[in-house]
């Protein structure tokens, strides 16, 4: 029954991308769309089965299917593993993907490739399941492939466009950097400890004695690359924001709800191994907190919606990366939820503002859109407020828990996550002012055209923005659902809760306070002042180096791309030149030594016969003294 | 029915081709290629039900040289992968048209049968002939057929003709010393020689220079990228899907097992080759303007990786590298079939003429895609399963190795999607692109179907191949 | 000293030197001459080891055939004013050098190798009267026998093509 | 019967036999003119009939004999043929002076 589920589950919308596949042509814009929402939201339905069934069991399902693949040393299986953070995830993976499969049909209804679109994002939706429900580390691979194809095809959804495409290939690629760190990890692990699988890896890394340290924290820092590709952190970060070329609702469920995630689901997933190695949590911790400060740091200036809201993507995953640095995976977990809600709801938001504005993405050429676009204002305000940390709203909690989890372990990286979320409500405000506030500076046309989006668009909008609003309550401070639902799969008991004491009632109101300042700077700034950032030859100083992302960008093609495009030119010019060279050499010197014997070979009869004499003499010569002595 | 059955239906099959005209003889090779995978299929029924299919007979008494054709699970699953390619590649050379057809097809059912009698082959002179025999119909094909400026095709073919002849005669050389001390060429008498370290040193570095060249490895791998530009695809395909596994399967077969100490004392600096001609390999295919010489450069990185896999003697290398040696050849052919498709219509084989191919031809797109995507082994493919297999082997012996052979995850993606986008990416190109025809488009899809299936569950192929490459791991670990 | 060694080295006297001359003479027409009175010195040797039957054969078929045959030949070429042009010394020099060099190691491997030359045997059986060697010729060799026919009808037609007019000359 | 041989000594053939065939050699490599170069090999072919003789007299056997008569044979038919040839070179080059005949010149 659970395995006919679980198929179910899997296969879904993997049949969804085989129809819009083959048939999504023919029947039409309609019939893709209501395919491709209605296969991800029977995946929904039954994760939510599942929902229900284990939060009565509290028992994790494992299902086994076939031998995969076989080493000397472990074997894989293809099975899944359903525990109380896979059905987690897969719920809002299920949940915010038919919502922004149901957005798209209206988004995307005017692209003639709409069946593809629609076939890419099942295919993720399949990629995802499989990431979450995998039961061991290599069908987690699969996963973590899976959806980074389905990322380089959605980011190039626009092919003709050979920018995206560029885009998009930086992703794939920078995604691989991480996969072989994963690779390495897992081979690590699978000779250490002669199994991959979640379950068994953490029966043997529990008991395992700390002998073998050196190695086990080789291997989690190797996963934690493969994590920092896939989830963009420093160094891996960049492709992120240049993965905003593809269509909106990509960038909402692909690189800010689900997938750049997977990495802090891996390493919830193998929470086992990371309690065993401190000094790597430090390093996740330390990377996640300058993650989030350069990140929202370069947000501060960005004029395009979309950069801003990937940006603080970036920095959000660094928020993340922070508490499960320090071993506090419900935290980050919780994090996550809320932040796929209101990120969500937020490009979304950008979305059905660039629908409107037809394609156009500069925040310099937008305001004043408020009245026209009253739901997508209202809805997009909320999601602001929570990524903000306002109290109530959903973001208030789950920063706050983080912020609380860093001062209790270590000030300074509370401070610079402190930073940052300020940071972020002035960024988010200063979008918010620049977008919806003030006078429209678009061109005539666009303001003729100014629309609210239709009821397929804002109805997810809304269904984000109130998640946005209520999703604190699955983990209020004292009485976390969350924290009951994930406490199965932690060893650590150290997690206790935290007394409730004026500490941090005083790091709540700080909290509060600097969310409040950073709205106020970008209100003074933006609204009163209606200061409008400048055009890009105008920009100077800082502002200069932020805007240009501190030249990560163009550092990494000085320090990586050219000088392997350089050596690949070396390489084909001259080294093959040379070795070919010098085969042709062998050749040459057989033909020189056939030139010099051709000068024997003048035809001179009488010489032929002189030599052939000589030639016989020596032979018998050498047979009589050889016989002889 | 026994091995020789095999031989006998490829042999009689060339003539057959060669007599049955211009105008029939792609059908009829066709059906007998065919003919030669449902044999090959018999045997492997017949050895899992545990038949005799070998076959032993005296052919010269002095020397002592012996008829002798054995197979095994390995040799099955080379012949598998040679009589499952043969087909598709000559079902995917309908489209083109070309002269003098009898005598293309009978050689390359020709050759089909010396690469057969190599994998088959257990006595040395024996397999030293079929090794040498295969060599010449590729010749032919690549000088006839070829395209190009006839001058430099026969540059670059001779060659390659006269450098992997050299290069064979050293392993001529082995075979006579070998004689000298094992009187016998039979795989099963020269394993049990006792040789020194030294002799084996020298006898391995003989077959070394002849597997190298053939494989080819770093830095004997000149001849390849030409000859693989020059050749026509069907003769490109033939060499990078089948010809070049006979070196590396000839490295399992021969070369590990009859010279272990050597391959022991030196299993780094061979394993670094392999890895070195990896990353080279792939940098120096991402500059290349040329699709199928970038292909080349690509194939020289992935044999370099199967050849490390092989000389790490372990059992994980060497099952991921025949693994991956089957999936290499599926996919490589993929690949130079897409560049043959895009050439019918473009005449070119410039990337930088070529783009935009997208919209006009989804289906080719696709599969082109799915293609790219196995060859830099996505999970789910069998290449990956390969690769997997062969990278943790390379852990095994140093975490370094692992990380150095595994640049070709990121590189390779690196050159193929480049690749990819400069083909078929881009704005819509301006020359009319008609999609697939029925031919080309069903040989892609059994390719991808082969490389998906296998890749999801290569159960069935490494129960083949395991028990005798435990054979072959024993063989090398025996104390002399 | 008995009359038979003096007879050989009459004999070998006349051989060799007529062989020298025959080599040495400008003429090609003397040349030919010593070439005759030397198969007849060597037919002499023939007779001398008791080998009539070939002693009659060497003179029939060299002193006669050959020897005629090449007569014609160089009167046909109208060879006989036709002398050597000088050779270079360098060529001479060398073929002296060669001729002594050959002698040198033939001369002295057979002096060297300490040839074992036991009793003379005679079997007093006539082994080389012309009935015995036809019987051997026609019983044990009769294969290469007819072998040789077919070779000198071969020799003629090939003679007989090579110096027919050819008709189409450039 | 006694055997000739006794009285003059087989070593005595052998040198005039070697003698007579280093002659031979001799005119081969001095002379120009090819039909004295045939007649040189001639000499040649007679040296060795004469030892072949000889021994068939020291080991008082007629095989060496039947040896000579193929040889015979062979000279004849190597003669006609070869001056066949000579004949159509001279026709064709006026010469057979084989200082000229280069064409084998690679």
């Amino acid at each position: 029954m659970d395995t006919s589920l679980i198929l179910v589950l899997l296969l879904s919308p993997f049949i969804g991308f085989l129809f819009n596949v083959f048939l999504g042509k023919k029947a039409g814009k309609t019939i893709v769309g209501i395919v491709g929402t209605l296969s991800v939201f029977i995946s929904f339905a039954v994760t939510l089965s599942f929902f229900l069934q284990i939060t009565q069991t509290k028992q994790a399902i494992t299902v086994d299917l076939f031998e995969w693949i076989s080493t000397q040393h472990f074997k894989v299986n293809f099975g899944f593993l359903l525990d109380q953070l896979s059905i987690l995830w897969l719920l809002f993976v299920t949940g915010i993907g038919s919502l922004i499969h149901l957005y798209s049909i209206s988004y995307m209804h005017d692209d003639e490739k709409m069946h593809s679109f629609f076939a890419y994002l099942n295919l993720f939706i399949f990629f995802m399941i499989t990431l979450v429900i995998g039961s061991n580390l290599l069908m987690m691979f699969i996963g973590w492939e899976g959806v980074g194809l389905c990322s380089y095809l959605l980011i190039g959804f626009w092919y003709k466009n050979q920018d995206f495409n560029d885009a998009a290939k930086k992703a794939f690629i920078m995604n691989r950097i991480g996969d072989l760190g994963f690779l390495i990890g897992i081979f690590i692990l699978g000779s250490m400890f002669t199994t991959i699988d979640f379950t068994s890896l953490k029966t043997a890394i529990s008991s395992a004695s700390d002998t073998n340290d050196l190695w086990m924290a080789i291997a989690a820092l190797c996963l934690f690359i493969g994590a920092c590709g896939k989830s963009a952190q420093i160094p891996l970060y960049t492709w992120l924001p240049d993965a905003m070329a593809g269509p909106t609702p990509v960038s909402a469920l692909i690189h800010a709800a689900t997938m750049v995630t997977a990495g802090i689901f891996m390493i919830t997933r193998m929470s086992f191994l990371f309690d065993m190695v401190p000094s790597v949590q430090n390093i996740i911790a330390i990377i996640g907190a300058v993650t989030s400060l350069v990140a929202a740091t370069i947000a501060l200036t960005q004029t395009d919606i979309k950069k801003v809201l990937a940006y603080s993507t970036v920095s959000q995953l660094g928020l993340m990366f922070l508490a499960l640095g320090f071993g506090a995976y419900e935290v980050a977990v919780f994090h996550v939820i809320t932040h796929a809600f209101f990120k969500a709801c937020l490009f979304l938001g950008s979305g059905s503002v660039i629908h409107g504005l037809h394609g156009e993405q500069d925040m310099r050429k937008m305001g004043g859109l408020k009245k026209a676009m009253p739901i997508t204002f209202i809805t997009m305000l909320i999601a602001s407020l929570a990524i903000s940390g306002v109290f109530p709203l959903a973001g208030f909690w789950s920063k706050d828990e983080i912020l609380m989890t860093a001062f209790h372990h270590n000030i300074a990286l509370w401070v610079i996550g402190s930073i940052a979320s300020i940071m972020t409500a002035f960024y988010m405000f200063r979008l918010m002012y620049l977008t919806f506030f003030n006078e429209f500076r678009g061109t005539e046309e666009q303001k003729h055209h100014l629309h609210e989006s239709p009821s397929l668009i804002t109805i997810p909008l809304i269904v984000l923005a109130i998640l946005s609003f209520i999703g604190g309550i699955i983990s209020l401070p004292g009485n976390s659902w969350l924290n009951d639902y994930l406490a199965p799969l932690f060893s650590k008991v150290t997690q206790e809760e935290h007394s409730f004491g004026t500490t941090e009632y005083t790091l709540m109101a700080i909290a509060t306070i600097g969310a409040l300042a950073g709205i106020g700077l970008a209100y003074k700034k933006y609204l009163k002042e209606n200061t409008i950032p400048s055009e890009d030859e105008n920009i100077t100083g800082l502002t200069k180096v932020l805007y240009n992302k501190y030249y990560v960008d163009e550092v990494y093609d000085a320090v990586f791309v050219k000088p392997i495009n350089v050596l690949s030119n070396f390489f084909r010019d001259s080294v093959e030149t040379t070795l070919s060279a010098l085969v042709f050499g062998l050749g040459k010197a057989t033909f020189q030594l056939a030139s010099f014997g051709r000068r024997f070979h003048h035809g001179s009869v009488g010489f032929y016969l002189s030599m052939f004499t000589l030639g016989i003499c020596a032979l018998l010569t050498y047979l009589y003294y050889c016989n002889n002595f | 029915m026994d091995v020789t059955t095999l031989l006998i239906i490829l042999f009689v099959g060339a003539f057959a081709t060669y007599f049955s005209g211009d105008k029939w003889a792609p059908k009829v090779a066709l059906l007998i290629s065919l003919a030669a995978f449902a044999g090959t299929i018999c045997l492997l029924s017949q050895y899992n039900s545990g038949q005799e299919i070998s076959y032993f007979k005296i052919w010269i008494s002095k020397p002592a040289v012996f008829i002798s054709f054995y197979a095994d699970g390995l040799t099955l699953a080379m012949l598998l992968l040679t009589t499952a390619l043969i087909p598709i590649i000559i079902y995917s050379s309908f489209g083109n048209n070309y002269k003098n057809a009898k005598a293309f097809y009978a050689l390359i059912l020709f050759m089909t049968f010396a690469m057969t009698g190599t994998f088959l082959a257990t006595d040395g002179l024996l397999y030293y002939v079929f090794w040498e025999l295969s060599l010449i119909p590729i010749y032919f094909i690549a000088l006839i057929w070829g395209n190009g400026d006839a001058e430099k095709r026969k540059k670059a073919v001779v060659k390659f003709f006269i450098y992997t002849l050299a290069g064979s005669l050293f392993m001529l050389i082995a075979f006579v010393y070998l004689y000298q001390k094992a009187n016998s060429f039979l795989i099963g008498d020269l394993v049990k020689a006792n040789l020194s370290s030294t002799e084996q040193f020298w006898i391995f570095l003989a077959f070394f220079l002849a597997y190298a060249i053939k494989i080819p490895l770093i830095p004997f791998h000149t001849w390849q990228a030409k000859v693989y530009q020059k050749a026509p695809t069907v003769g490109t395909m033939l060499l990078s899907g089948i010809m070049l596994k006979m070196g590396l399967y000839s490295v399992i077969r021969w070369q590990l097992p009859i010279a272990p100490l050597a391959a022991k004392e030196f299993m780094s600096l061979f394993i670094g080759l392999g890895l070195v001609g990896v990353i080279y390999g792939s940098i120096v295919a991402l500059r290349q303007k040329d699709l199928k010489k970038l292909l080349a450069y690509s194939s020289l990185a992935h044999v370099g990786l199967i050849a490390a896999g092989c000389y790490t003697l372990t059992l994980d290398g060497l099952r991921g590298a025949v693994l991956q040696m089957i999936a290499h050849g599926f996919v490589v052919v993929g690949l130079f079939l897409v560049a043959e498709i895009i050439y019918r219509r473009y005449e070119t084989r410039t990337i930088s003429e070529m783009g935009g191919i997208r919209s006009q031809s989804p289906k080719l797109t696709s599969m082109f895609m799915l293609l790219v995507l196995a060859s830099v082994a996505l999970p789910s493919t069998f290449n990956f399963v390969g690769e997997f297999t062969v990278l943790y082997s390379l852990s095994q012996i140093n975490i370094w190795f692992a990380l150095l052979g595994g640049t070709t995850i990121i590189l390779g993606a690196y050159y193929m999607l480049k690749m990819f986008q400069h083909v078929m990416l881009g704005e819509t190109n301006v020359k009319i692109f008609n999609d697939v025809t029925f031919n080309e488009g069903l040989s892609l899809v059994l390719i991808i179907a082969v490389l998906f299936f296998f890749g999801l569950y290569p159960k069935p192929i490494m129960d083949l191949i395991s028990p005798s490459l435990e054979n072959i791991i024993t063989l090398i670990n025996r104390i002399n | 000293m008995s009359i038979i060694l003096i007879l050989f080295c009459v004999l070998s006297f006349i051989t060799l030197a007529t062989a020298f001359l025959t080599i040495y003479s400008r003429n090609p027409i003397h040349s030919a001459i010593y070439l005759v009175i030397c198969f007849f010195s060597i037919a002499g040797h023939y007779l001398l080891l008791n080998a009539q039957f070939l002693a009659i054969v060497h003179v029939i078929v060299y002193s006669g055939a050959i020897m005629i045959l090449m007569l014609f030949t160089i009167m046909l070429m109208n060879l006989n004013n036709r002398n050597d042009v000088h050779k270079p010394r360098i060529t001479r020099l060398g073929a002296i050098v060669l001729f002594i060099l050959m002698c040198v190691v033939l001369i002295g491997i057979f002096i060297n190798s300490k040839p074992i030359v036991g009793e003379y045997i005679s079997t007093g059986e006539d082994y080389q009267s012309i009935k015995v060697l036809g019987k051997i010729l026609l019983n044990e060799y009769m294969v290469p026998f007819e072998f040789a026919s077919i070779l000198l009808l071969v020799a003629m037609i090939g003679a007989v093509l090579l110096s027919k007019k050819e008709k189409i000359t450039k | 019967m006694n055997n000739i041989l006794n009285q003059i000594g087989i070593e005595n053939y052998i040198f005039l036999c070697v003698i007579l065939f280093c002659i031979g050699v001799f005119g081969v490599l001095y002379r120009r003119n090819a039909i004295i170069v045939f007649m040189s090999i001639e000499i040649m072919l007679n040296a060795v009939n004469l030892l072949f003789v000889a021994f068939s007299t020291y080991h008082q056997d007629a095989q060496g004999q039947i040896f000579v008569f193929f040889s015979m044979a062979v000279a004849a038919a190597e003669v006609a043929v070869g001056l066949a040839i000579l004949v159509s070179i001279f026709k064709n080059m006026n010469t057979i002076d084989v200082g000229k005949l280069k064409n084998l010149k690679g």
